[in-house]
């Protein structure tokens, strides 16, 4: 567990609160109903990627291969979907070969073969569809000039040589591309359909739920595919008839309908819950109905080390020894929302390693040992240090949180107050940051740190625009660390390799772990099968598993 | 928009759909010294009420360093033992942790102090207002008695450039505007946006106005006498608008504070961590049911300042309306 | 004496536009308020100028003050064209000519003072009252028969004949040649007009200056008039020696215009007038010994 | 036009309108004042009353308290009798019936006292059928046709759809009198109902106040301050001052053999068109005082 | 009067074009490159280039305006080929972030909006004008003083602060209504008007405010006026003098304000629908903002100013036919 967070003691996976169990095996039918503050960002699964989404798209597409379900021994793991096993390897680990199952069908009722499969990946090229997810751009081979199947027609190093079977050859051996064919841009589609917008409000799926109607903004509904085989499919249950998504609430409207559970919100889930809505959970029934599930996103302050003085690592390490962490986490919401960060990965990723390098009691910063380092430095006057934040109220507590702390060693945080919709768009330009930012990270597959360390410290990652090494940290020892657990099959011998390069890391300070976000939920009471999948749904609820007790209750 | 019409408005618009139909015949309904409009407003105990509170405002914003020191905590402080990290950082002991150490509680989340954040809140919202109004009166006066008195069209020009000011969805578009531009400077900007929209409410009562005083045969007897157009309006007519001037006035303050207010509301006010009431009252929004003295101090002290500036224009406006001054 | 009137107004046409006819660009259309008028003033005479409401008398009294600009004609003013002075020239006319106003209470600014009205026309001509501006006031406030310790007070705590004497004092300020009267008694009880009519007369013998008495009230007229000009529909339609117009009207309007006016039946008249001269002749009392103040 | 040509003539004998020691008073910070003191009137029937005096003096509040229509803060003292019905202790319904329709008023500034939403023929119109009880709509605006026609304004017909703004200022006083006369009135109390007008149309509107009241033998008071007004239109005239009258008799009495100091001094101030007199007599030497 | 009427609807159409030009300058200058936004996270120089092509974002400034004048008018297309998106006419922009017409995503939101702005237009309305006459007819009594209190109070009171105060006495302390959520009306009519009245209550308070103080006002100076007088000394029935004599002049002002009014909140009630989560145009509009959303936030600006501006029209015609002075003098 972690470095003594007071309210630790959970593990990785779910747990459940209260005395009800939300891991019931739920009933068949019903409608369940997902409250949610915005939109999804798209029904497209080549544009769509992240952890909203992907957990909804879960419901009606599938892939060659998927995480693993929320109830599985190993939530962490991928598994199988489309395809009967994971990939094969050959050629050194350049090629994969997956086998399709058989009977499987889009919602109209046509086969899914691998010519299906291969469209619907190859749309990831399409420079104005394939927006999403990078990672088959990155690995599998493709002509250079390649831009998808609407404009340039079949992509030839995607091979089918029957229905049943598809070959991928990549551009150099990637240990884990059995997570790549599970990223949600790889979902089939019958050929030349998806053009253009085609697919932002209309969809043709392949898992058990179909669209049956959506307001963009304010409502989705699904209903049953009949044309999706259970037999087909190990991850879904898909007990209920059909879904309801709610979108456009206020976090404090989404909370008093949980709380108040009435009519259909009992059969409501929604994410988590506000921190101001923590203490009315006092009474039994409420108390009952939380449920907890781990976040898998780390938090954290990175330090720019181009900038003067941030480039003197004892600065950064003054500045890591300074920082008020319980102080951060009672401003994300206390305890029960975040749980403090000393390490890069947080502990619901494979690879975790526990540690502390800036140790101090509580959390609450070490002044001593930070101005000590300053004064070695010669920076013991302090110094003005600009931090970049989003206009959003968590993010700005969170900021000033850090900026009482740190005026207890002189450094004067100034807040740099960067809208919402450009905030990383302009902390990833590197003419354009600051000093420091507050972001987070979240691995795109939990199985491993492949997706966690490297994009954030990789030196030669290090872009103009759309960077996300952010300190720009460039040490060629972590490099070529990177560059060496990268090239590993073993997985579980890498990721205890990548535990220790996380220390490696941070010893250099280049960002300050903050903590990690905590799910809190408040299930509508007839609401069953709530399980956590760091894979599909960022540590949230599975979708996928989810049902209703009584499916009669309205 | 949803801000509250202010009075102003809604005096405007009476007036307009009127069409300034209130020219008075003699003899004058005379507006005689302040000092007797003083008096009967001392009279007036909903004035001298308002007054205080107004006053008590005034100093809170002008000492606040001095007030913060003497409570003990600044408005920036965090106090985590004020709060109870398991519980989402909720303040410890009833009322909002208000106790002796922190007199109107704490904040849910950091344990800042909120009485030292009211009393720096304070000059937020009264810099922000003074100072729109000073450059909505400003702008206001100047237009109105241009258009007003020289007519044609120049009035016309004007009257578009209001009518256009007003046909605007003057809460988006400041808030679109206010979101686009960057933080740094958030007090002068809001001034500045403010008073672009607010102006147009001043400046079309004081054309009204002034349009009737340049029919009083005083204007003509002026022009007579050898005035120039600058002297016949800042010498002759101004002062005739004072009283109107001095209600609208106070009566926009409250407008521009509910403004500010709502604006630091909505997020686009001044920047955190600088404390303004409408953006405690917009993160109390969350705490309401939890901790109620968080949303309803700033949420008395803001409805208290607006409702006192606007009881002391109105009781202004009675005065010298009914001519009680005289 | 000078054979040159003070003032000589030749073929003046005023035109205004017709409110709502125009747009932000267009011109709309106009209505002629005053046409073709020639009117001239002689020093130490009065000129009456009578009509219906709207025939142009307001219009040609502004003219001739320069208060607006001519449509076309000129205006001279002691045989100098005046009609397209400005600035700095047009101060010297304004010198010479005044103007009092119908409603007292409108021609005088209500927040200012008796000193501050007073002395307004020496202030915009950029002079100096003679004597210190109280001085000034006070000697001023005396002519015209003001209680000279009021000189602080402002207009509205005057009575209507009070006020009056004001706009008359403010005319006298600069010493004019000539003094517009639009209606200088109209809006007064009969009793009060009658004090500023004596008052008006009394200055002209005093001052010897030239009256453009403006007024509809033909009876008026006929005290205070040495020449008479009828204006119907923006036109002058008869000019004359006043007694040569009352006793002998030429033009039809004239006619049904001196017959319109109500009058006491000459015969009780006679009467009265008799009895009165009587009485007088039996006690030589004052008149109104206690005037009783009204109600309010 | 005949005004006959409605045909019904009045009932006879009517119109008498006797007023005994009438007071009005207004509460003041000081106390109350009595802006009309102590007033006696007398009326024949068919006569015609003049009031004079200076502004201020009480005139409009005399015809005010007559009708019963006093501002709310004014109280009343003394009697009103029509004919022989005592309007000071009727009550509000009942005076109401008489208001409008036994006795009826003009005021003085005949646009502010016309309501500009509706058509003249609409107010003419509602006067009528307000007393008429029953009366068709028809017929109503039939008697607002004539009733126009009575006052000479030509194409009646048409102009009763006109609204008030659409008339100049003496047919405007007109549609105030034809809207009196509609209900054929015992009693018409026209208070200055020609100071807003020029001389012409003045002479016009007095004509015809002679004439309705020669032809119909409706009995009138006319309030106005000109002097020579009241001489030309009434038989009686009542001179007030400061709500008190000062003089009262027969019109030619008054003008030419006026008892009361005031009442001389008034008339001596009287500017004339026929000659040119010396100096204006004026009444106080300093003006008059507010 | 078809003059008259042709002349406002040229100078609402000059208001409404400036409105247009000046909100398009403003934006334009203001937001970040719509061509970032749409590229979306992974992006490449290339790619802005050629979405900045294909929308016509590299023309200049004055094309840019045209065609989005034309789209308003004619409909346009965005984009081209297979990609490209059609905005039919009214076309007030598009979304790229969430790959809608923002006609479409304010049609979709106005009945809400229209619901909130109605329902407190008519409880501001019967409770501003009785509430203005009571006071007018007690002028001066306690009544009339207790209601200028509540009005001055009514008239102070920042709406998200009554919002909060309501919501936390209403639904967290007393529990007699529930949280507002928007419900059709044919879906349950008593939940629709339960979830509704808080909206409503807390959006017309200020008005009510207003209009209490403007109606007493007008009809005490209505009272004064001489034909009211002439009325009441044609012995008229009272009820009928102040039906026909006092309320409709009294009113007519009334109802001059009220379009106005009204019209300005068609175009959303931006803190209301925000504070209550109601999934107004107001509200959409504050989300567009946070998401930096630069169609929707200009769609709502345009449409915002389009029902002021009309509304002011709307409100010239009826006001000649409510007041006869206007119309024939027109
Ligand atoms: N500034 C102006 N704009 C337009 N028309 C005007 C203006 N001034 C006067 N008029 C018009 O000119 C005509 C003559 O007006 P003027 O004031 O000279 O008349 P008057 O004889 O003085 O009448 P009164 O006796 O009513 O004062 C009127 O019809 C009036 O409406
Ligand atoms: N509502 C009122 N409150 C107090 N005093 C009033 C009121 N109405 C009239 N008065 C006073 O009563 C006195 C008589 O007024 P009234 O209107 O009868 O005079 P009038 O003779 O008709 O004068 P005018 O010729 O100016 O019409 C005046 O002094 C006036 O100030
Ligand atoms: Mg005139
Ligand atoms: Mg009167």
């Amino acid at each position: 567990a972690c470095g003594g967070g007071p309210s630790s003691g959970q593990t990785s996976g779910q747990t459940s609160g209260g005395g009800t169990s939300f891991s019931a095996t739920p009933a068949k039918g019903g409608v369940v109903e997902v409250l949610q503050k915005a939109d999804f960002s798209y029904l497209d699964p080549a544009r769509g990627w992240d952890g909203g989404v992907n957990n909804f798209y879960r419901l009606v597409y599938r892939t060659l291969t998927t995480s693993a379900p929320g109830n599985a021994k190993d939530p962490n793991a991928i598994v199988p979907d489309l395809a009967t096993g994971l990939g094969k390897q050959s050629d050194g680990g350049k090629t994969w070969t997956y086998t399709l199952k058989q009977g499987l069908k889009f919602d109209d009722g046509t086969p899914i073969t691998s010519a299906e499969v291969k469209f619907g990946i190859s749309r990831a090229w399409d420079p104005e569809i394939g927006i999403g997810s990078p990672y088959a751009k990155q690995v599998i081979a493709a002509p250079a000039d390649y831009r998808g199947p609407y404009r340039s027609g079949d992509l030839p190093t995607i091979e089918t040589p029957d229905p049943q079977t598809i070959v991928f050859h990549l551009k150099k051996p990637f240990p884990e591309f059995d997570a790549v064919v599970g990223q949600v841009n790889m979902t089939p589609f019958p050929k030349g359909s998806g053009a253009g917008d085609s697919f932002l409000k209309k969809i043709i799926a392949s898992g058990p739920y179909k669209l049956a109607s959506y307001t963009p903004g304010s409502v989705i509904q699904l209903e049953r595919n009949p044309n999706w085989d259970p037999k087909t499919d190990d991850v879904r249950t898909a007990e209920p008839d059909g879904w309801r998504f709610t979108m456009g609430l206020d976090g404090a409207t989404i909370d008093e309908r949980l709380m108040a559970g009435q009519g259909a919100d009992v059969n409501a889930i929604s994410g988590t819950i506000q921190a101001s809505t923590l203490p009315r959970l006092q009474s039994p029934q409420l108390k009952d109905r939380t449920l907890r599930m781990s976040g898998i996103c780390t938090t954290y302050m990175s330090l720019n080390t181009t900038k003067k003085p941030l480039d003197d690592l004892r600065v950064r390490q003054a500045i890591s020894f300074a920082v008020d962490k319980a102080a951060v986490q009672n401003a994300t919401g206390g305890t029960q929302l975040a749980t403090i960060a000393t390490t890069t990965l947080p502990t619901t990723v494979a690879g975790h390693k526990d540690f502390d390098v800036y140790p101090s009691p509580g959390h609450k910063g070490d002044v001593e040992a930070a101005k000590k380092l300053l004064t070695e430095a010669g920076q013991s006057q302090g110094f003005p240090l600009v931090l970049d934040i989003r206009s959003d109220p968590k993010m700005q507590k969170q900021a000033e949180a850090i900026q009482q702390s740190l005026k207890r060693i002189g450094v004067d945080v100034q807040l740099n107050v960067i809208d919402s919709a450009k905030y990383y768009e302009t902390i990833g330009t590197r003419s354009q940051q600051h000093d420091a930012a507050i972001t987070g990270w979240c691995p795109d597959w939990a199985s491993s740190a492949a997706t966690f360390l490297p994009p954030l410290f990789y030196g030669p990652n290090i872009l103009d625009k759309g960077n996300s090494n952010l300190a720009q940290l460039n040490a060629p020892a972590v490099n070529q660390q990177i560059e060496q657990i990268g090239a590993m099959t073993d997985l579980a011998a890498a990721n205890k390799q990548w535990g220790d390069l996380d220390e490696q890391i941070l010893k250099l300070a280049p960002i300050v772990p903050l903590n990690v976000e905590q799910a809190v939920y408040l299930p509508g009471s007839n609401v069953a099968g709530l399980f956590a999948s760091p894979g599909a749904a960022t540590g949230g609820i599975d979708y996928v598993l989810v049902g209703l007790r009584d499916p009669s209750k309205k | 928009m949803t801000i509250t019409p202010t009075e102003l408005e809604l005096t405007g618009a009476a007036e307009a759909a009127l069409g300034g139909a209130t020219d008075t015949v003699a003899p004058p309904p005379e507006v005689a010294s302040g000092a007797r409009a003083l008096r009967s407003l001392r009279r007036d105990a909903g004035a001298v009420l308002s007054a205080g509170y107004i006053g008590l405002v005034v100093l809170m914003a002008l000492f606040a360093p001095l007030i913060v020191r003497l409570s003990g905590w600044s408005p920036y402080e965090f106090d985590q033992s004020a709060i109870d990290p398991n519980l989402g950082g909720v303040p410890l002991g009833p009322w909002g942790g208000i106790s002796s150490e922190h007199w109107f509680g704490v904040e849910p989340g950091s344990g800042r102090d909120i009485f030292a954040r009211i009393v720096y809140g304070a000059r937020v919202s009264m810099t922000i207002a003074v100072a729109a109004t000073a450059l909505t009166t400003v702008l206001g006066v100047t237009c109105g008695l241009l258009a007003g008195y020289l007519g044609g069209k120049s009035d016309q020009v004007i009257s578009r450039v209001m009518d256009f000011l007003m046909a605007f969805p003057a809460l988006i578009f400041m808030i679109a505007v206010l979101s686009a531009l960057p933080a740094s400077n958030r007090s002068a900007l809001l001034v500045v946006i403010i008073s672009v929209f607010g102006w147009p409410y001043l400046a079309r009562i004081v054309r009204g106005q002034a349009m009737s005083l340049a029919r009083r045969e005083f204007v003509e007897a002026a022009q007579a006498s050898g005035a120039s157009g600058a002297s016949i309006v800042f010498r002759e007519i101004l002062p005739n608008l004072r009283s109107t001037i001095i209600v609208m006035v106070t009566l926009s303050v409250p407008g521009y504070i509910g403004t500010e207010a709502g604006l630091s509301f909505l997020g686009v006010g001044v920047v955190p961590p600088e404390p303004s009431w409408g953006q405690m009252i917009a993160s109390s929004v969350t705490w309401y049911s939890v901790v109620p003295t968080y949303f309803a101090i700033p949420g008395l002290f803001l409805f208290l300042l607006v409702l006192s500036f606007t009881v002391l224009g109105d009781r202004l406006r009675a005065v010298i309306d009914t001519g009680e001054a005289r | 004496m000078s054979t040159t009137p003070v003032l000589q107004a030749e073929h003046l046409v005023k035109e205004f536009p017709v409110a709502g006819s125009g747009g932000l660009v267009t011109r709309g259309r106009t209505f002629r308020a005053v046409d073709d008028v020639s009117l001239t003033v002689a020093a130490g005479e009065t000129l009456a100028l009578v009509g219906e409401s709207g025939s142009g008398k307001s219009t040609t009294a502004r003219l001739v003050a320069r208060l607006i600009d001519v449509t076309s004609g000129t205006v001279r003013f002691d045989g100098q064209d005046v009609t397209g002075l400005s600035g700095r020239d047009l101060h010297a006319f304004r010198r010479e000519v005044q103007v009092v106003f119908q409603d007292p209470y409108s021609s005088l600014n209500p927040r200012h003072t008796v000193e501050r009205i007073v002395t307004a026309p020496l202030l915009y001509q950029g002079r100096k009252p003679p004597g210190g501006s109280k001085r000034f006031t006070q000697s001023l406030m005396e002519r015209v028969g003001l209680d000279p310790n009021q000189w602080q007070r402002h207009p509205a705590q005057f009575s209507g004949g009070q006020a009056q004497r004001i706009g008359i004092a403010r005319a006298l300020a600069v010493g004019p040649r000539l003094v517009v009267c639009d209606e200088a008694v109209s809006a007064l009880d009969v009793s009060v007009q009658a004090q500023i009519i004596n008052l008006l007369r009394e200055l002209q013998r005093e001052e010897g200056f030239s009256y453009l008495f403006i007024a509809h009230d033909l009876a008026v007229v006929r005290q205070i008039a040495t020449r008479v000009a009828v204006m119907s529909g923006g036109r002058i339609v008869e000019a004359g020696d006043r007694d040569s117009v009352f006793d002998h009207p030429q033009h039809e309007y004239t006619r049904t215009l001196l017959g319109a006016v109500p009058r006491i039946r000459p015969e009780w008249e006679a009467a009265r007038r008799t009895r009165a001269a009587e009485r007088l002749a039996v006690r030589r009392e004052p008149l109104d010994a206690s005037p009783a103040r009204t109600g309010a | 036009m005949s005004l006959a040509s409605t045909g019904t003539k009045r009932r006879a004998a009517t119109g008498a309108l006797t007023v005994r020691d009438l007071t009005v008073s207004f509460p003041t910070a000081t106390g109350s004042v009595d802006v009309v003191s102590h007033l006696d009137l007398d009326l024949q029937p068919g006569g015609a009353l003049g009031i004079v005096g200076e502004s201020g003096s009480g005139k409009s509040l005399t015809s005010l308290a007559i009708m019963g229509l006093l501002p709310p803060k004014a109280t009343r003292a003394g009697t009103v009798m029509l004919g022989t019905d005592q309007l000071t202790s009727m009550s509000e319904a009942q005076l109401r019936r008489v208001r409008g329709d036994r006795v009826a008023m003009i005021f003085q500034d005949p646009l502010s006292s016309l309501n500009p939403y509706y058509t003249v023929g609409a107010q003419i119109e509602e006067a009528y059928r307000s007393h008429r009880r029953g009366v068709t709509r028809r017929k109503a605006h039939q008697v607002a046709v004539e009733a126009m026609e009575r006052v000479h304004i030509k194409d009646a017909a048409r102009r009763v759809d006109h609204y008030p703004h659409q008339f100049s200022g003496g047919m405007r006083q007109r549609v105030m009198i034809a809207m009196a006369l509609a209900t054929e009135p015992e009693l018409l109390i026209a208070d200055e109902p020609t100071t807003a007008l020029d001389v012409t149309v003045q002479a016009q509107i007095l004509a015809l106040l002679q004439e309705i009241r020669r032809e119909t033998g409706t009995s009138l008071i006319l309030i106005t301050h000109d002097l020579a007004v009241v001489s030309e239109v009434t038989d009686h005239i009542v001179v007030m001052r400061s709500g008190v009258c000062v003089e009262r008799g027969p019109v030619e009495a008054i003008f030419s053999d006026p008892q009361h100091p005031y009442t001389q001094g008034l008339l001596d101030a009287v500017p004339r068109i026929d000659d040119v007199i010396g100096d204006l007599r004026s009444l106080s030497p300093t003006g008059d005082h507010r | 009067m078809p003059r008259y009427l042709v002349g406002r609807i040229a100078a609402m159409a000059g208001v409404l074009l400036l409105v247009c030009l000046f909100t398009y300058a403003v934006f334009f200058l203001l937001s970040p490159d719509p061509a970032v936004q749409i590229c979306g996270k992974n992006c490449t120089p290339d790619r802005i280039d050629q979405i900045r092509q294909n929308l016509g974002l590299d023309r200049p400034f004055w094309t840019q305006f045209f065609t989005f004048l034309g789209g308003l008018f004619a409909g346009r297309t965005y984009g081209e080929g297979a990609n490209a998106v059609q905005c039919a006419a009214p076309c007030l922009g598009y979304s790229f972030q969430s790959s809608q017409s923002v006609t479409d995503m304010i049609v979709q939101r106005l009945p809400v909006s229209a619901t909130v702005a109605i329902g407190a237009a008519v409880l501001w309305l019967l409770v501003g004008v009785i509430s203005g006459l009571i006071g007018a007819v007690k002028e001066g009594t306690w009544v009339d003083r207790t209601l200028t209190g509540l009005t001055l109070g009514g008239l102070s009171i920042p709406n998200y602060v009554l919002a909060l105060v309501l919501q936390y006495v209403l639904v967290v302390q007393l529990q007699w209504l529930p949280f507002p959520q928007a419900v059709p009306f044919g879906e349950d009519p008593g939940r629709w008007f339960l979830n509704f009245v808080m909206p409503w209550i807390v959006l017309a308070v200020g008005y009510a405010a207003g209009y209490t103080r403007l109606t007493r006002a007008n009809v005490i100076d209505t009272l004064q006026e001489n034909f009211l007088r002439t009325a009441r000394a044609k012995g008229l029935a009272p009820r009928l003098i102040w039906r026909r004599h006092a309320l409709r002049p009294a009113l007519t002002p009334v109802v001059t304000v009220f379009g106005m009014d009204f019209a300005g909140l068609l175009g959303g009630a931006l803190i209301t629908e925000t504070v209550f989560g109601l999934n107004g145009v107001g509200k959409m509009a504050a989300d567009s903002i946070a998401k930096n959303d630069q169609p929707v936030i200009m769609g709502v600006t345009l449409l915002a100013a389009f029902f002021v501006v009309v509304g002011n029209v709307v409100v010239d015609v009826v006001y000649t036919f409510i007041d006869p002075r206007v119309r024939v003098a027109a």
